[in-house]
């Protein structure tokens, strides 16, 4: 059986899925972040700690980098600034950066997995089975973006973290995770889940604006947004389309162009090709100030 | 400076060695106590580490590996070198590895029964490891065969039962000799039964004799494999300072480059603990150091190959991990890895030192040293600054967790090393017997040849 | 939502019974007491309860006073998550990262659960009917010269009834005391437009010109003020808007500017008449008022180089309309009031008065307005407090003791009162003063309303209801306690309200006309209000009335380099830990500052150029002394901060409230001088000057950006565009 | 006819080979030089197979079966177990990839390889093995055996043999 199986469906085994002869249908869940737009305020995150029961690992542990923000906000300043013969302030401001797990489509965390604990979605997910995880962290050292978090000791015993009344605050819809496992931004998968389980159980697809992700409601200044990048229609697919992005390119081809275009869209560290699902837009600075 | 003598009866081959099985000196019991103390401070360390998690070892995000993975890789490194002596130098014909080839080969099998611990310390939950294994289960789940962890497992799991078997087949005429002479006991009985029954005939040896050479023969081609296997781990990923293409062949001349630093260790402890002058003599220590010299010498280039060719490409990242490793956090551990791995062997190329066996004892020890800190130097600077700046210079500092751990593995090793040369002949009998008669019957014939007087007597 | 006639509390303790039951079986992570819990089958389900879906109610934020309206998430009789309500102006469906923590207020395991009575050093336990009784005898024979209430922002309904027992008192004595309140800003703006708080509509401007007001971050109603920023970057007519933030410390939103400008300390006002002066278009007595501050002078006094004030000045007259705010960085002097008027009269000079700030809707009860807490209200009780004029102070959401400014010794003066009694949801260090400690309930628990102090579009009143049972049963809420204090003296007038909800409901329902339901039965008007979370008025809007004035404008030369104290100590403010109300929970502890990315600890700001010359690297313990006392911190190397000041964040330092709050980092406000402004009397939070030592001690600065000091070297992370022609317009 | 072993120990190959080559020159009785006699040795010695006559070893077709066979299973277990149980799809890589597998079938090979071989080692070997009737604690040592087989009747002519080239000591036992 299996080798007949195997070999009745060969060519169904040898597709590389997803990137380039595999499309995803009907969704693929992608976001943009605008940049211009992000002021850095940490609603985001403080959001997804609320939605997805991370835990808050106190300042001992926040001083040795075992903390478990899916979603942190970066910054970054300008080069030459505080450096000897450089700019004595940034008078130019800070570059914020909104950064997460990227859902690359050719993840390099998913191939080095032993155990197979993080796969690929069909709906375009880099999903993380946290009890099939044995913890070999094979995914975070390989991960370009440094998005993955390991639960180096056991939450949901510690003092503090989750003290009984707080417990109570715990979203059902997602796991706690025990000591020993990775884990990362999941596209508040079960938000996405029970948006497809209702479209389909009325027969349509997920219509734009249906589902968000905490961080995206939060978002003050509306800087993120979410939605099916195969639905010609959502915001995010136009957002992509306008700004000459595509999903399977390590070089997009506006790129080539020499002269100055007002095309800011663009995707980090694109040229390793994980084929990330989260394209940034760049911040504007006025030059005329 | 005596070779084996040529004229040596066979029967005092046989007494001396079944000595080492009875009364070794007393140093070797401080020996073993000291590494049970050891073994017993991992163990400790273990515990702690298995209830409390992963976090106690002081890793973090980036730091997802440690010293753990580092000692890993250190400890199959150093499993390549009996390999090399008992396959490689077999297959060539080198007769001076015989009195040294079965512990060596025994070091490959203890040393990857270490590395595979630091596999189940390293995992934040040790209790799934069978979720690793290739197994048919009932969750209908494999593991992930593009891994390389599990190309790994693989290679190790090969690795480590063809060396089991590789030292049981070569040993099987000494356990023979030991089923023979042994007074009753339960050592008696055990080497009977693992004897299977051997009497030296012809057909026995004619077998005997195929079917080690067939077993070397793979043996090679497979420690190559599992090296350059370890090295992709680091070679498949794309982080800078791992994503190297010289990182196979690199990673094997590492292997065993700490392999015959080991077998140096060894060798002087083994002569002494077990009265093993006569067999170990200065001539054959005289060729691990020239073997050990030039393969540091190959070490060195490969090591420069890598700089250069990471100097060499538009790879900002790589190069920035290099100038890091030079003069970040790393750069003590990383030029005392220079100093141990290229400058420290440099003293073998001494005659003098080549057979003066305290000087080798210490330059031994830090030629391992400075290949564990290779390996260390491998692991750690790319993830303290790897591809993404936000994660950059982070400090990580193990914790004593991770170092009773790497302390405990050698205990370990060296527990069942040790064990293993006192249940078991570490001197292959037959084998010293083959090798002086060969050389009483090649200089019995340069005698009759005439030519004893010309070529013979310089060679001892 | 519900029918009528069904009482709301009996379905709220209906599903926060089942809620307690049922949480044993929502994680894996519920500790469960021995024969104390019942395993609830989901077979037997509750009404109104689908096991595994969410409900969802709407409610008010009550984190900060900006009055942002919620969306709570129930499942299983607990409240999960808060998201904004889409129908509220002020947030449109948005949250900050304070507001979202406003569940950990809610399930905060350090809050107060039983009222409390000092006996020695330490709280008896005692029942509400004695707390009561125990007022009661200590108000007898008190006349109401001898009561004091001080309170936070009060609004709505809870202000009416909170008057309405003082007056039951004769007493007067209501302080309204805000820590952060821009009280100079709103008397200036008073001068400048007529109203206190104009609409500033930042969404229109073309140029926005702050002077320290991080309208992004904490600064009067953020989370409003950031959609508006969005709308400002899209831009108008193809223009994207430019935003300049002149201030000594660089705040979230001075990060988020175009350009960033470092000014001494102080000199704001300068660099307003500077730049009136560089415009050119003024006329009359302003023109001759600013025509001693030419480029050169303003330059010299206020650091900032004259190729910026052209740029400015010439940016400005180019887009139009334009916004100067002052925040802040500019009121916090003795001169704070002269350097707001300066600023504001550069809306003035540019026209933007009627254009981008625009006059607000009031709600038409002023009775229900809110009751506007500043720093005056503080220094005028505390000078009592010290006179030893209060037999009884009462203190309801404000914490003095931890946020009054050393040189008041608020603490020493406190203990003259002669009955101390703290509503309080935590053991905080006023509280710990108190005598008599009463618990609260928290927001998402309680009933009321909330006017909020800037209203975006219209007018509107946010309801604020229970979103779950209490938590800790025997804690209660504010408004059930007045009337139930209101009940001891006029116990006939408010026989009809059994509590707080009954007098809550009955004051809206019998107004239901003037608020939008006049054609709606009472159940229906009723449920809709509560469905809705959010009533929205016509309201009334007071005309700008201000003019530009320059009488009496008169700045002072910046203040000499004192060689002793030779720093500006500059208090800032966290965008989550504010006046340090939130400390203790946990999520905010662990938020980084975006500027900093420091959690769990305080720091001292200082840019680099004078930590050289003090010898002081990153993670060096300083010693920051000032006339008032020391507080020893952690160094932070921080470029985007003026030279000659440094900067350490409120929030920290708490000594009492809980186990997140208490033991991390120190309290700026410490050593702070008491000035005030001189025109209203407000506390100057920037006048205290200060030395830094090092101690010899150095840790590693916990925080989130590596240690490289976050910059990009390589790749193109976080990307950029210098342009002055870019129509984001167009975008999607 | 009753059969009996004989064991003659000599000290050298010299001796042990000139009793072979006496044995195969004298026509005996009863006694089949290529099949009933056995020499055993301490050592490994080239030298007695030359003389003992080519005999056949066969470990190498283990050999080739062995790792065909390891090499053959690996590829087709692991790509079956790839494709028939959960389907684990890895972004921009098929289901069944082949450098992954390429990698895990040499190792296969290898381990089927050393398996096999050592599995043909016994069996060729015979072993374990039943000890044989007569054995010397001496050949593990220094010396080298001689064992034959035959009829009652040539045991007078081999012990003959035996003693003539200086045996050191024969041992003989009545056969079953």
């Amino acid at each position: 059986m299996s080798i007949s199986n195997l070999l009745e469906n060969w060519s169904k085994f040898r597709h590389t899925h997803p990137v380039d002869d595999k499309p995803h249908d009907p969704y693929k869940w992608a976001m943009s972040i605008d940049l211009d737009a992000c002021s850095g305020c940490n609603a985001c995150s403080v959001a997804c700690y609320a939605e997805n029961n991370l835990p808050v690992v106190g300042k001992e542990k926040y001083a040795h980098g075992q903390v478990m923000h899916w979603m942190r906000i970066e910054h970054y300043w300008d080069e030459d600034v505080g450096e000897e013969g450089g700019r004595e302030f940034p008078d130019q401001g800070a570059q914020f950066l909104p950064m997460m797990c990227q859902q690359c489509e050719a993840a390099p965390c998913e191939t080095v997995c032993p155990v197979g604990a993080t796969n690929h979605t069909e709906d375009g997910l880099n999903s993380q089975i946290y009890n099939r995880c044995i913890g070999s962290r094979y995914c975070s050292a390989n991960c370009p973006y440094k998005v993955r978090y390991f639960n180096w000791f056991n939450y949901p015993t510690t003092d503090n973290v989750w003290p009984a009344e707080m417990v109570q605050q715990l979203n059902p819809d997602v796991t706690v995770r025990g000591k020993g496992v990775m884990e990362k931004c999941t596209f508040c998968v079960q938000r996405l889940r029970a948006a497809e389980v209702t479209a389909k159980s009325e027969g349509r697809l997920v219509h734009d604006g249906e589902v968000q992700t905490a961080c995206q409601q939060a978002c003050p200044t509306s800087a993120i947004s979410f939605g099916n990048l195969v639905d010609q229609e959502s915001r995010v697919h136009r957002q992509w389309r306008a700004q000459q992005v595509e999903l399977d390119k390590d070089k997009q081809a506006k790129d080539d162009h020499e002269e100055p275009s007002e095309l800011r869209g663009y995707r980090i560290l694109e040229n390793m090709r994980p084929y990330p699902s989260v394209m940034y837009l760049e911040r504007v600075r006025e030059s005329a100030i | 400076m005596k070779d084996i003598r040529e004229d040596i009866a066979w029967a005092k081959i046989n007494q001396d060695v079944l000595k080492s099985l009875e009364n070794p000196r007393k140093l070797y019991w401080v020996i073993l106590f000291v590494a049970i103390a050891m073994l017993g401070v991992a163990l400790g360390c273990e515990v702690y580490q298995y209830n409390v998690g992963m976090g106690v070892s002081n890793m973090d995000n980036p730091h997802m590996w440690g010293l753990y993975i580092a000692s890993f890789i250190f400890w199959i490194g150093m499993s390549h070198s009996g390999t090399l002596l008992s396959a490689i130098l077999h297959l060539m014909h080198a007769d001076w590895r015989k009195p040294i080839y079965r512990f060596a080969e025994a070091m490959t099998t203890f040393s990857l029964m270490t590395a595979g611990l630091f596999v189940a310390v390293h995992l934040g939950r040790v209790w799934q490891i069978y979720y690793a294994l290739p197994y048919p289960n009932e969750r209908g789940a494999w593991p992930n065969f593009q891994s390389p962890l599990l190309w790994d497992a693989m290679a190790i799991f090969t690795y480590l039962s063809s060396s089991i078997i590789f030292l049981y087949v070569g040993m099987i005429p000494d356990l023979a000799i030991c089923r023979d002479r042994m007074h009753e006991g339960w050592r008696k009985k055990l080497y009977t039964l693992l004897s299977l029954g051997w009497e030296g005939t012809d057909r026995q040896w004619r077998n005997f004799r195929v079917t080690y050479l067939t077993v070397a023969c793979f043996l090679i081609p497979l420690a190559v494999s599992v090296h350059s296997i370890v090295a992709s781990d680091f070679g498949m990923s794309q982080q800078p300072g791992w994503h190297i293409t010289s990182f196979p062949p690199y990673f094997v001349a590492g292997a065993l480059y700490s392999g015959c630093a080991a077998i140096i260790t060894l060798f002087i402890i083994l002569r002494y603990v077990f009265r093993f002058e006569e067999y170990m003599t200065l001539p054959i220590l005289k060729k691990i150091v020239r073997l050990t010299f030039a393969i540091a010498m190959v070490w060195t280039y490969l090591n420069a190959v890598e700089f250069a060719s990471v100097w060499y490409s538009h790879d900002q990242a790589s190069k920035d991990v290099l100038i890091q490793k030079a003069s970040g956090t790393y750069a003590p551990f990383w030029w005392g890895m220079i100093f141990c791995g290229s400058v420290v062997p440099l003293t073998l190329a001494f005659k003098r030192i080549q057979t003066n066996i305290p000087v080798l004892f210490a330059v031994s020890l830090l030629l391992n040293l400075g290949m564990w800190l290779e390996r260390w130097m491998i692991v750690a600077p790319t993830f303290s600054h790897g591809i993404y700046p936000w994660t950059w210079d982070h400090d990580q500092w193990p914790s004593f967790v991770q170092w009773g751990m790497v302390f405990g593995s050698f205990g370990w090793f060296t527990l069942l090393f040790m064990v293993f040369c006192k249940v078991f002949p570490s001197v292959s009998m037959y084998e010293v017997k083959e090798m002086v008669y060969h050389r009483s019957q090649e200089s019995k014939r340069l005698e009759e040849t005439g030519k004893f007087a010309a070529a013979g007597k310089g060679a001892h | 939502m519900m029918d009528s006639g069904f009482d709301r509390r009996d379905f709220l303790k209906v599903m926060g019974w089942s809620g307690a039951a049922v949480a044993l079986s929502g994680c894996g992570n519920t500790s469960i007491e021995d024969g104390k819990e019942t395993l609830v089958s989901y077979v037997e389900a509750v009404d109104y309860q689908i096991p595994g879906v969410g409900v969802y109610y709407n409610s008010s934020c009550a984190q900060c006073d900006a009055g942002c309206s919620i969306n709570g998430k129930v499942r299983e009789g607990r409240v999960l998550k808060l998201e904004g309500n889409p129908a509220s102006a002020i947030n449109r469906g948005k949250m900050c990262g304070l507001g979202q923590a406003g569940v950990q207020h809610h399930y905060n395991p350090d809050r107060l659960r039983e009222p409390l009575l000092r006996n020695g050093g330490s709280g008896e336990t005692i029942t509400w009917e004695k707390a009561y009784a125990l007022i009661s005898e200590k108000l007898k024979g008190v006349s109401g010269e001898e009561i004091a209430f001080l309170s936070g922002v009060v609004s709505g309904h809870l202000k009416v009834l909170l008057g309405n027992y003082l007056s039951s008192l004769g007493s007067k004595n209501h302080f309204v005391y805000e820590a952060l309140a821009p009280g100079v800003v709103r008397a200036a703006n008073k001068k400048a437009y007529g109203v206190e708080m104009p609409r500033y509509n930042i969404s229109k401007a073309k140029v926005v010109l702050s002077f320290g007001a991080d309208f992004l971050g904490a600064w009067v109603s953020p989370v409003h003020f950031s959609q508006q920023y969005a709308q400002f970057r899209k831009g108008v007519d193809g223009q994207r808007g430019v935003l300049i933030q002149v201030e000594p410390k660089m705040t979230l939103t001075g990060a988020n500017a175009d350009r960033w400008v470092p000014i001494r300390p102080g000199t704001e006002g300068i660099l307003a008449l500077g730049i009136i002066n560089a415009l050119g278009i003024a006329t009359g007595d302003i023109a001759a008022a600013v025509k001693g501050y030419d480029k050169a002078r303003v330059s010299k006094e206020t650091g900032v180089p004259p190729g910026h004030i052209d740029k400015i000045a010439a940016i400005l007259k180019l887009r139009s309309p334009s916004l100067v705010l002052a925040g802040g960085a500019a009121e916090g002097y003795a001169h704070g009031s002269q350097n707001a008027a300066a600023i504001n009269l550069l809306n003035h000079v540019l026209g933007n008065v009627g254009k981008t700030v625009e006059a607000s809707a009031a709600v038409p009860f002023p009775q229900m307005a809110p009751a506007k807490g500043n720093t005056a209200a503080l220094k005028s009780l505390n000078d009592g407090l010290a006179e030893g004029k209060y037999k009884v102070l009462f203190n309801y959401a404000a914490n003095p003791v931890f946020t009054a400014p050393g040189a008041m010794k608020f603490k020493d003066n406190m203990a003259k009162a002669g009955f101390k009694v703290a509503f309080a949801h935590y053991m905080d260090e006023t509280a710990l003063q108190a005598d008599l400690v009463l618990p609260l309930e928290s927001a998402l628990e309680d009933w009321g309303t909330q006017v909020p102090e800037y209203m975006a579009e219209g007018a509107q009143i946010n309801i604020l209801q229970p979103l779950m049972e209490n938590v800790h049963p025997n804690t209660r809420s504010i408004g059930d306690i007045l009337l139930a204090l209101l009940k001891q003296s006029r116990a006939e007038e408010y026989k009809n309200y059994e509590d707080f909800y009954a007098y809550l409901r009955s004051a809206l329902v019998q107004n239901k006309a003037a608020l939008g339901g006049h054609a709606m039965d009472e159940d229906a008007f009723w449920n809709e209000t509560l469905t809705k979370g959010i009533i929205k008025l016509v309201g009334t809007t007071a005309a700008l009335s201000g003019k530009a004035g320059i009488s009496g404008l008169k700045l002072p030369a910046p203040a000499e380099i004192d060689e002793q104290y030779p720093l500006q100590l500059i208090p800032s403010v966290n965008i989550s830990l504010r006046d340090g109300r939130h400390t203790n929970q946990p999520w905010l502890q662990e938020s980084p500052d975006p500027l900093t990315t420091i959690v769990w600890d305080s720091w001292m700001e200082i840019h680099p150029k004078k930590a050289a010359e003090l010898g002081i690297v990153e993670g060096d313990i300083v010693e920051i002394t000032s006339r008032i006392g020391s507080i020893k911190t952690q160094a932070y190397l921080f470029p985007g901060i003026h030279p000659d000041a440094i900067s350490v964040p409120i929030g920290q330092g708490h000594e009492a409230m809980g186990r997140y709050a208490k033991g991390y980092g120190v309290n700026p406000l410490k050593i702070m001088d008491a000035v005030f402004d001189r025109e209203t009397g407000e506390l100057a939070m920037h006048e205290t000057r200060v030395k830094v030592s090092k101690t010899g001690q150095r840790v590693i600065v916990v925080k989130d950006e590596s240690a490289a000091g976050a910059k990009q070297i390589r790749e193109k992370i976080a990307g950029r565009v210098y342009t002055d022609n870019v129509d984001l317009t167009k975008e999607v | 006819m009753s059969q009996r072993h004989l064991l003659a120990l000599y000290s050298n190959f010299n001796e042990a080979e000139a009793v072979v080559e006496e044995l195969r020159s004298t026509q005996i009785k009863g006694f089949d030089v290529d099949k009933d006699l056995i020499v055993k040795s301490p050592i490994e010695h080239p030298e007695v197979e030359e003389f003992l006559g080519d005999k056949p070893v066969r470990v190498q077709w283990f050999t080739l079966g062995g790792a065909l066979m390891g090499g053959l299973l690996g590829f087709f277990l692991i790509s079956a177990a790839q494709g028939n149980f959960y389907a684990q799809f890895k972004g921009g890589k098929p289901i069944v990839p082949f450098p992954p597998n390429f990698v895990l079938t040499y190792e296969m090979f290898i381990l089927g390889g050393v398996f096999i071989t050592v599995l043909g080692f016994l069996i060729c070997a015979g072993l374990p093995a039943r000890r044989s009737p007569l054995y010397s604690a001496n050949v593990s040592e220094d010396q080298i055996g001689i064992l034959v087989k035959s009829d009652e009747s040539a045991a007078n002519t081999l012990k003959a043999i035996f003693t003539k080239h200086h045996a050191l000591e024969i041992q003989e036992e009545a056969g079953r």
